[in-house]
């Protein structure tokens, strides 16, 4: 059984990068449209990631919530 | 019982296109918050994806049976 | 053997509404450029979305056939 | 046996490619029907795509040699 | 030992999200070789991604647990 | 034992072939701008869409050695 629940955990932890790499790849698309000219996000670029991955989650909120209502 | 892990698979595929989709057409520059132009944006897209998935479900099944 | 027949369908039946998904959103990024300002698809978003899946269709039956012609 | 399966998995996903991309770079808007415009468009992309898939064959397998 | 395949799938995964995003970010018309200037800008977008990832990885997590 | 190696060998060459559609895919993307308006490819795409897949292993060459080194 223990072996079980660390089979999940590890799964879960791969679910968990995945979604990372995933979210990394999408802001990274909308926040970043210019070449690299320097060795480090600028302050706008480094809050535009922080509010995308925010504001995506907020919109999933949204989404579902009009789901349950029937809203749609 | 499997029949209903059909149709929850395919409700949670709509949610996540349908978050993905509108994301990207209301919220061009992510900012602190969504505020109230956001959430109207995404509740009228969410309107018209849900409409797109209906024309595209019927015309789909119309060619499909050709 | 009705089972493995119940099964085969149910099958066919997650292919296309897998199939669907792919589609509307294909067709959504390709009709819908503009941030919606309201609850309904325009006529011109609708028949934009309708015809989509149609060309494409088209394009594909082109393609086979350009393929089976040893065309390409 | 396996063989053409894998042969014909190759086919099917060149078709399946070559289709998304040709109808994105011939049909832009997409109207009631494919006009003349948009079938030589189809047919003469369709024949780049396969120059392209070509091109990138021989130079993978250079590179992958090395 | 399974642990490890995670954590090397996961470096594997970096690489290649960070070499396709940073190909893209760096490289518009490929020519017959990477120059002194594409050079800069791979190396430059691959430690802005990493940052993003490093981003991406806290907000995640932070959010996951509410 | 020889059956185990076709094995290998055939997912090999499925792999391989799957690289190659990715690679055709992302490369007519970046090369392939314009509707087509004649049968082949100008000397210029065509190159282009060599030098993408050179460039892109160069690419890659140099995430794997700044990763090697810690450089990141």
């Amino acid at each position: 059984q223990e072996l079980s629940q660390w089979a999940q955990k590890e799964t879960e932890k791969a679910q968990l990068q995945q979604n990372v790499h995933r979210f990394t790849d999408m802001c990274w698309k909308k926040c970043i449209t210019e070449p690299a000219t320097s060795g480090s996000l600028t302050s706008q670029e480094e809050s535009c990631i922080t509010n995308c991955l925010q504001r995506f989650f907020d919109t999933n909120s949204m989404v579902v919530q009009l789901v349950q209502r029937k809203a749609l | 019982k499997i029949k209903q892990e059909f149709a929850v698979a395919n409700i949670s595929e709509l949610v996540n296109r349908l978050t993905e989709n509108c994301f990207n057409n209301c919220i061009t520059t992510p900012t602190g918050s969504l505020d109230t132009n956001d959430q109207n944006c995404i509740s009228q897209c969410a309107t018209k994806y849900t409409q797109a998935w209906n024309i595209i479900s019927k015309t789909y099944i119309q060619l499909a049976r050709h």
